[in-house]
C-alpha cells in the first residue's frame, strides 16, 4: 500500500485552495464568493496542519512547538468565523439598501 | 337602558340640519335620500349631542315587487345610549350603487362587503370591494328574490 | 455462587463481557486485527443504536401515558397490553404510508433531510459513559464531541425546510437556524463551567469525577445547560421550530409516513442525547448514592437519562410556548450572561489554593441566591383575583354611572 | 503514514473534500452550493482525525459545520428571492485560469521535493488536546488575545452592520 | 428577525390547527413580522339567510343553532326574541327565567372552551387545561341533554316559550356545577391567568383601543375588553336581566390579556346570574299558551320589520327580521359578533409576529359557523 506522506496533503491543500480560488473570483453572488473564501481558509487549515503533523518534533525554550501549526489553524478559524460573520453582515446591509448581491453591480465608490 | 330614538323625533332632528335629507319616516326607521347618506351619518356621528359613534349592523332587503333595494343601518349612540334605524332606497336592482360608510365607521367594511356579495350592491368609496364570502367567479347574487341556485 | 458471580460480573460490565466476546472470536476465527476492530466497532455501534430504538419506543409510550395522566385522560391504552402494542401499530401504519415528494421540491436535499436529522443525533452517544469504565468511544474531547455533532441538527431542519417548498417549512427552517445558532453559546459556555472544575472534557473522567454531582457545585451552570438544551432538543416550551399551533409541523410539514417517523425517532433521540448529557455532565453519570453498589452501572445511567427526560416531559405537560423574539432575547439577554457568571465565578473558584471545588460551589451558589432575589425583588407583584376582578368591576361600574348621568341630562 | 486504516479514510475524505468543493463552485443551485460546502467542512474535519488533530477535528465541526455553514445557509435563504442561480461573472476566464497556473505552479514547487515527503507523523508526548492548550497559552497567548479581540470586534460590527435603522 | 427580507405570503389556512375552523388568513410578512394581513372567510358558507326565507317560523330555529354551534342557545334566543317581538308574544315568566338560565349556562361553556382553545393556541398542547375546562364544559353539556335531549345543537327555545320544562334531576346538577365552579375557577386563575409565559405572551399584545374597537362595532369581551363597559344585558336589558344582580366586567388596556380576562371574570357573573335565576324561577306554564309551536306551518307574524339583540357569549348577536305577513321571514339576517368582530384583526396583527396573531385570533374568540352563516 503507498503510504500517504505530507506531499499528499499538500496537493489535496493545493486543489482546495485553487477551487476556492477560482470560485472566489469568477462568482458574481457575494455569498457565493464567501464561501470560496472559507474554501482557501480549509485549504489552508490543512496544509498547517499536515505540516504540524509530519514536521519533526522539536523544542524551543523547553516548550512542544509540535502543535504550532495546529495552533494557527485554530487562529485562521478564529478569524475564518469573524470574518463570515462580517462578511454576512455586510451581504445583509448592502441587500437591504440594493436589493442586490451582484458585487459587479455594488460600484457605487467607481467613477 | 337603551331608549330607541323615534324615528319621527330623529327625522325632525336631521330635518332641521339638511331639510332635503329625510325621504319618509315610519315606525321603525327613517328614509333618507341615498346623495344625503353619507353627510347625514357623518353629521349624526359628529355632532356632540348625538354621537352615534357605533354602526350596530347593516344589511339589505331586496323588495323584488318595488323593483328596489332596500340597505337598513342601525345606527348606536354608545354615550347616550340611544340608537335609530337609517334606510336607503336604491335606484332600480340593476347594479344599484349606494355610497360607501367605511369611512364614518370602519365595521362597515365587511358588511358592505357582504351585501355586494350576497344582494350585489356596488359600494361606492369602498376601499376593497370584493366578495366576501363566496368565491370571484360566482354569477349571480344569492340573497335577491330571483336568485335561481341552478340557474347561475 | 461463585457461577452466579461470574456471570454477575458480565452483566456489571458490558464492556468487559463484549471484550471477551471478541477475545473468544479471534482465537476461534483467526481473523486480523482490523476485522475484529471493525466488529467491534460496529457492535459498539449496533448496540448503541439498538438502546436508542428500545429508549424511543419507552420513551414516545411513555411520554404518551404521562401526557394522558398530566391532562386527565388516559393516553394510548387500546392496542395490547395497556397499550403497549400503540406504537409498533402508528409504525406500521407510517410505514404502509406512501412518501409524497411534493411538487417544486428540492429531490435529493428532500430525501437527505430525515437522514441527516437522524444521523447527528445518534453520533453524539459515542461519548455517553454507561459505567465506570463503559463508554462506546473514550475521547480525550468527548464533550466538545458532542457538542460539535449535536449542533448539525440545524442542517437537517433546514435542509427538510428549503426543500419542502412549503412556507410554513421555510418558516420552520429559519427559526431553527435562528434558534439552534443562538441556543449554542449558552449551552457551550455552561459545559465549559464544568470542564473547567473537571479540568479535562473527557466524558469518563469527568463522570468519574464527579464524588460530589456537578449539581451541586454549579446550579447556575446546570440551569442554563437545561433550559438551553430543552431548546437544542426543540422540546417544547422552545419547540417554536415546529409550533403546530403556528406553523402546522415547522420544517417537517410536507413529510410523511416514514420520513415523519424519521424526524419524530431524531427528535427523541436528541433529547434523550441531551438528557443523557446532563446526566453525565451535572448527575455523575451511573452514580446513584448507594446503589451504585448493588445495580449494573449502565442500568443506573439509563433509568438516571430516562429520568432527566421525565421533567422534560413534565415541562411539556405545564408551560406554554414562546414566541420567537422572547425565546432569542431569553437564550442572549438571560442565559449567555448567566453562562458568563457561572464561567467567571467557576474560574475564580479554581484559583483559590486548596478545596477549588467546594470553592466553586461557595461562589456558585451564593450567586444563585443573589440572582434568585434580584429576580423575585424585581419580578412585578403577582395579580391577586380578588383584586384584579375588582378592579375590572370598579371600573365599569364607574363608567357606567357616568353614563347613566350623561343620558339622564340629554 | 502507512497504517491501511488512515490511508483508506485519507484516501476516501480527500475524494468527497474535492468532489464537494468542486461542487462547491459548480453548482447551479447556491443552496446545494452551501450543503457542498458543508460536506467540504465535514471531510476536512475527517482529515483533521486522520492526522490525529482530534480538538481541531471537534472544533472544525462545530465552527465551520455548526455555524459559519448555518450562516452561509441562512444568507442563502434569505437573500434567494433575487439570486437565485450561483451564475459565473465576466471574468470567470481569468479566474479560471489563474486558480490553474497557480494550482500548477503549485504542484511544481510540490514535485521539485519542497518539503520532505515524510510519511511518519510525530509522536505526541502526551493528549493532542493538552498539547494544544499548552501551545495556545503558553508561547500563542499573545495571538490567542488578538484572536479573541478580533473575534469580539466582529461580533459588534456584524451586529451593528446588521442591524435594522430604527426611524 | 430584524433583518428586511423579501416580504412574502403565507396563507395561514383554511386547514391550519389553530384557525378554529375553516378559517383563511392572507398574512404577508416580513421574515416573522406581519406587514399586512388579509382574512378571507367563506370556507363554511352555508347560505342561512337564504334557507330560512324558505322556512317557516319555527323551522328557523335549529338553522340558528347551526351557526355559533358552540352557543346554540344563546342564538335561538336571540332569534326567538326576534320573532316574538314582531309578533307581539310575552312568553311566561318561568319561560324567561329558564331561557336566562340556559344562556348564562351557555356563556359559561362558550367562555370556557374560548379560554381552552387559547390557551392551546399559545402552545400549551401538552397540559391539561384544555381537558380541564372541558370537564367543567361537560357538565354543561349534560345539563343540557337531560333537559332537551340534545348537547350542542340544543333546539331548546320555542317562538313564546321553551320546550318543555326541566327534569327534576335538572336542580340539582345545576346546584352541583354552581358549588363546584368557584373554587375552580380560583383553581384556573392561579393555573392560567397568573402563569407568567402567559402574561408574556399575551400583555400588551394585540392591542384594541376603545375608538378604534367602537368605529369597528366589536362587541362583547372584544369591546368590554378595550374598556367599555358595554353589556347589552346591562345596557338594554332583556329577559329579567334588570332584576337581577350582576357586574359588567371591563378591561383596562384592550390587549390579549384583558379579552381573555374579561371572558374569565364573566364566568363568575354568569355564575351569580344563574343563582338567583334558581331563587327566583316561579312555578307556571313554561310555554305562550297560544304558542304557535306546534302549528308552526300557519304562524303568520303581521307585516313589519324588527332589528332584536341580545348579549350572546361573543357580542352583541342581533336578528334583523322583516316579515310579509306569510310563514316564513321575507327577510332573515342575523348580526353576527364573530364576522364583526374581525373588522379591526388587520390593524390589532399589524407589526406583531406569526405566533401573535393565532394568540390575537385566539383572543378574537371566532367560530366560523357564525362568520360564514
Amino acid at each position: 500500500m503507498m503510504p500517504v506522506t505530507l506531499n499528499h496533503f499538500l496537493v489535496l491543500s493545493a486543489m482546495l485552495f485553487c477551487i476556492g480560488l477560482y470560485g472566489a473570483l469568477a462568482k458574481r453572488n457575494a455569498v457565493a464568493i464567501l464561501m470560496g473564501i472559507e474554501l482557501m481558509f480549509n485549504a489552508v487549515n490543512v496544509a498547517l496542519v499536515a505540516f504540524s503533523r509530519f514536521g519533526p518534533a522539536s523544542t524551543v525554550a523547553g516548550q512542544s512547538v509540535l502543535l504550532t501549526g495546529q495552533a494557527f489553524a485554530i487562529f485562521i478559524l478564529t478569524v475564518a468565523a469573524a470574518e463570515a460573520a462580517l462578511g454576512l453582515a455586510i451581504i445583509f446591509a448592502i441587500y437591504r439598501r440594493r436589493e442586490t448581491i451582484d458585487p459587479d453591480r455594488l460600484n457605487l465608490l467607481k467613477w | 337602558m337603551t331608549v330607541r330614538l323615534d324615528p319621527a323625533d330623529a327625522a325632525a332632528l336631521i330635518r332641521a340640519r339638511f331639510p332635503e335629507a329625510v325621504e319618509a319616516v315610519d315606525g321603525f326607521a327613517v328614509r333618507l335620500a341615498t346623495s344625503a347618506l353619507v353627510e347625514v351619518c357623518q353629521y349624526l356621528r359628529d355632532e356632540p349631542s348625538l354621537a352615534f359613534d357605533y354602526l350596530v349592523m347593516e344589511t339589505a332587503v331586496d323588495y323584488i315587487e318595488d323593483d328596489y333595494l332596500e340597505l337598513v343601518y342601525v345606527v348606536r349612540s354608545l354615550q347616550h345610549n340611544r340608537e335609530v334605524v337609517l334606510k336607503v332606497r336604491t335606484d332600480g336592482r340593476d347594479d344599484p350603487v349606494v355610497p360607501s360608510l367605511v369611512d364614518i365607521w370602519q365595521t362597515a367594511e365587511f358588511q358592505e362587503r357582504e351585501i355586494y356579495d350576497l344582494f350585489g350592491v356596488r359600494f361606492a368609496g369602498h376601499p376593497d370591494l370584493r366578495r366576501l364570502f363566496l368565491w370571484d367567479e360566482f354569477r349571480g347574487y344569492p340573497l335577491r328574490k330571483d336568485f335561481l341556485p341552478l340557474a347561475q | 455462587m461463585d457461577f452466579v458471580a461470574f456471570y454477575y460480573q458480565y452483566i456489571w460490565n458490558l464492556s468487559s463481557m463484549w471484550g471477551s466476546v471478541l477475545a473468544w472470536l479471534q482465537s476461534q476465527t483467526g481473523l486480523p486485527g482490523w476485522a475484529i476492530y471493525l466488529v467491534f466497532g460496529f457492535g459498539g455501534a449496533l448496540g448503541a443504536f439498538l438502546w436508542v430504538a428500545i429508549s424511543n419506543i419507552i420513551l414516545v409510550f411513555g411520554e404518551r401515558r404521562l401526557l394522558g395522566r398530566f391532562q386527565i385522560r388516559f393516553g394510548p391504552n387500546r392496542v395490547g397490553p395497556n397499550g403497549t402494542l400503540q406504537l409498533i401499530a402508528d409504525a406500521l401504519k407510517s410505514v404502509g404510508k406512501e412518501l409524497v415528494i411534493p411538487a417544486g421540491a428540492d429531490k435529493p436535499i428532500y430525501v437527505l433531510g430525515p437522514i441527516v436529522a437522524f444521523i447527528p443525533a445518534m453520533m453524539g452517544f459515542a461519548v455517553f459513559t454507561f459505567g465506570p469504565t463503559m463508554s462506546p468511544v473514550t475521547m480525550d474531547i468527548g464533550v466538545l464531541y458532542f457538542q460539535a455533532v449535536t449542533s448539525l441538527t440545524a442542517f437537517a431542519a433546514f435542509m427538510a425546510g428549503w426543500s419542502s417548498n412549503n412556507k410554513f417549512a421555510l418558516f420552520g427552517a429559519m427559526r431553527a437556524v435562528a434558534q439552534f445558532v443562538s441556543y449554542e453559546i449558552p449551552l457551550v459556555l455552561a459545559v465549559i463551567s464544568v470542564v473547567l472544575v473537571a479540568g479535562t472534557m473527557n466524558t469518563l473522567t469527568i463522570a468519574n469525577q464527579q464524588t460530589i454531582v456537578y449539581a451541586l457545585v454549579l446550579p447556575i451552570a446546570l440551569f442554563v445547560f437545561t433550559i438551553a438544551s430543552i431548546a437544542e432538543a426543540n422540546r417544547t416550551p422552545m419547540d417554536i421550530v415546529e409550533a403546530e399551533s403556528e406553523i402546522v409541523a415547522g420544517y417537517h410539514t410536507e413529510y410523511g409516513g416514514m420520513a415523519f417517523i424519521m424526524f419524530y425517532a431524531a427528535e427523541y433521540t436528541h433529547a434523550l442525547a441531551f438528557g443523557a448529557m446532563l446526566n453525565v455532565l451535572f448527575l455523575g453519570g451511573w452514580k446513584l448514592f448507594w446503589l451504585d453498589q448493588v445495580l449494573p452501572p449502565w442500568l443506573l445511567f439509563i433509568l438516571k437519562s430516562y429520568f432527566v427526560f421525565f421533567i422534560l416531559i413534565w415541562m411539556r405537560a405545564t408551560f406554554p410556548r414562546l414566541r420567537i423574539d422572547q425565546l432569542m432575547s431569553l437564550g442572549w439577554k438571560v442565559l449567555v450572561p448567566l453562562a458568563l457568571v457561572s464561567l467567571v465565578l467557576t474560574s475564580a473558584g479554581m484559583l483559590v489554593p486548596g478545596l477549588p471545588l467546594l470553592a466553586v460551589a461557595i461562589f456558585q451558589w451564593v450567586a444563585a441566591g443573589l440572582i434568585i432575589l434580584a429576580v423575585l425583588s424585581r419580578l412585578p407583584r403577582r395579580t391577586n383575583r380578588e383584586e384584579d376582578m375588582r378592579a375590572r368591576r370598579l371600573a365599569a361600574q364607574a363608567a357606567m354611572t357616568a353614563r347613566t348621568a350623561v343620558s339622564a341630562q340629554s | 503514514m502507512t497504517e491501511l486504516g488512515p490511508v483508506i479514510a485519507f484516501w476516501v475524505l480527500a475524494v468527497v473534500a474535492v468532489v464537494a468543493a468542486v461542487g462547491v463552485v459548480g453548482s447551479r443551485n447556491l443552496f446545494h452550493s452551501a450543503i457542498f460546502l458543508t460536506v467540504v467542512f465535514l471531510a476536512v474535519a475527517g482529515l483533521y482525525l486522520v492526522l490525529s488533530s482530534d480538538f481541531l477535528f471537534g472544533v472544525q465541526i462545530m465552527v465551520y459545520a455548526g455555524a459559519i455553514a448555518v450562516l452561509i445557509v441562512f444568507a442563502v435563504m434569505l437573500t434567494h428571492n433575487i439570486q437565485a442561480g450561483n451564475q459565473e461573472g465576466r471574468q470567470w476566464i481569468p479566474a479560471l485560469g489563474l486558480a490553474l497556473s497557480l494550482f500548477v505552479v503549485m504542484a511544481v514547487v510540490l514535485a521539485a521535493g519542497a518539503f520532505p515527503a515524510s510519511s511518519t507523523m510525530a509522536a505526541l508526548p502526551e493528549s493532542n488536546t493538552t498539547l494544544i492548550a499548552r501551545a495556545l497559552f503558553n508561547p500563542y497567548v499573545l495571538p490567542f488575545e488578538i484572536a479573541s479581540v478580533v473575534l469580539l470586534v466582529a461580533m459588534i460590527g456584524a451586529i451593528v452592520i446588521a442591524r435594522e435603522e430604527r426611524g | 428577525m430584524a433583518l428586511k427580507t423579501e416580504p412574502f405570503v403565507v396563507n395561514i389556512g383554511p386547514q391550519h390547527p389553530s384557525t378554529h375552523g375553516v378559517f383563511r388568513v392572507q398574512l404577508t410578512v416580513d421574515g416573522e413580522t406581519i406587514v399586512d394581513l388579509k382574512p378571507v372567510m367563506g370556507y363554511l358558507h352555508r347560505g342561512t339567510e337564504k334557507l330560512a326565507e324558505e322556512k317557516t317560523y319555527t323551522q328557523c330555529i335549529p338553522y340558528t343553532d347551526r351557526m355559533d354551534y358552540l352557543a346554540a342557545m344563546s342564538n335561538e334566543l336571540g332569534y326567538v326574541m326576534a320573532v316574538e317581538k314582531l309578533a307581539g308574544i310575552e312568553p311566561p315568566p318561568r319561560a324567561k327565567w329558564l331561557r336566562m338560565i340556559f344562556a348564562e349556562l351557555q356563556r359559561i361553556s362558550s367562555h370556557l372552551f374560548a379560554a381552552a382553545t387559547f390557551f392551546q393556541d399559545l402552545g400549551g398542547w401538552g397540559t391539561a387545561i384544555m381537558y380541564m375546562l372541558g370537564r367543567d364544559r361537560e357538565q354543561i353539556l349534560d345539563i343540557f341533554e337531560m333537559t332537551c335531549g340534545q348537547r350542542l345543537t340544543t333546539n331548546y327555545m320555542r317562538i313564546g316559550g321553551v320546550a318543555q320544562d326541566v327534569p327534576p334531576e335538572f336542580f340539582p346538577a345545576v346546584r352541583r356545577f354552581l358549588d363546584d365552579m368557584p373554587s375552580r375557577i380560583d383553581e384556573y386563575f392561579d393555573f392560567l391567568a397568573d402563569s407568567d409565559l402567559l402574561l408574556t405572551r399575551t400583555k400588551g399584545v394585540g392591542i384594541l383601543p376603545k375608538e378604534l374597537a367602537i368605529s369597528c362595532g366589536c362587541s362583547g369581551p372584544m369591546l368590554r375588553g378595550s374598556g367599555v363597559p358595554w353589556d347589552l344585558r346591562k345596557t338594554n336589558p332583556y329577559l329579567y336581566y334588570d332584576e337581577v344582580d350582576f357586574d359588567v366586567i371591563v378591561g383596562q388596556n384592550g390587549d390579549c390579556y384583558d379579552r381573555f380576562m374579561v371572558r374569565f371574570w364573566e364566568v363568575g357573573q354568569s355564575l351569580r346570574i344563574i343563582e338567583q335565576c334558581l331563587e327566583r324561577l316561579p312555578d307556571g306554564d313554561v310555554r305562550h299558551p297560544f304558542s304557535p309551536d306546534f302549528v308552526s306551518g300557519t304562524f303568520r307574524p303581521p307585516k313589519g320589520e324588527v332589528y332584536q339583540a341580545i348579549e350572546g357569549p361573543k357580542g352583541e348577536l342581533g336578528y334583523y327580521l322583516v316579515s310579509d305577513g306569510t310563514t316564513a321571514p321575507y327577510r332573515f339576517h342575523v348580526r353576527a359578533p364573530s364576522l364583526i368582530n374581525l373588522t379591526p384583526f388587520r390593524e390589532m396583527c399589524i407589526g406583531w409576529k406569526v405566533a401573535d396573531m393565532i394568540v390575537i385570533l385566539g383572543s378574537v374568540d371566532i367560530v366560523v359557523g357564525e362568520v360564514d352563516r
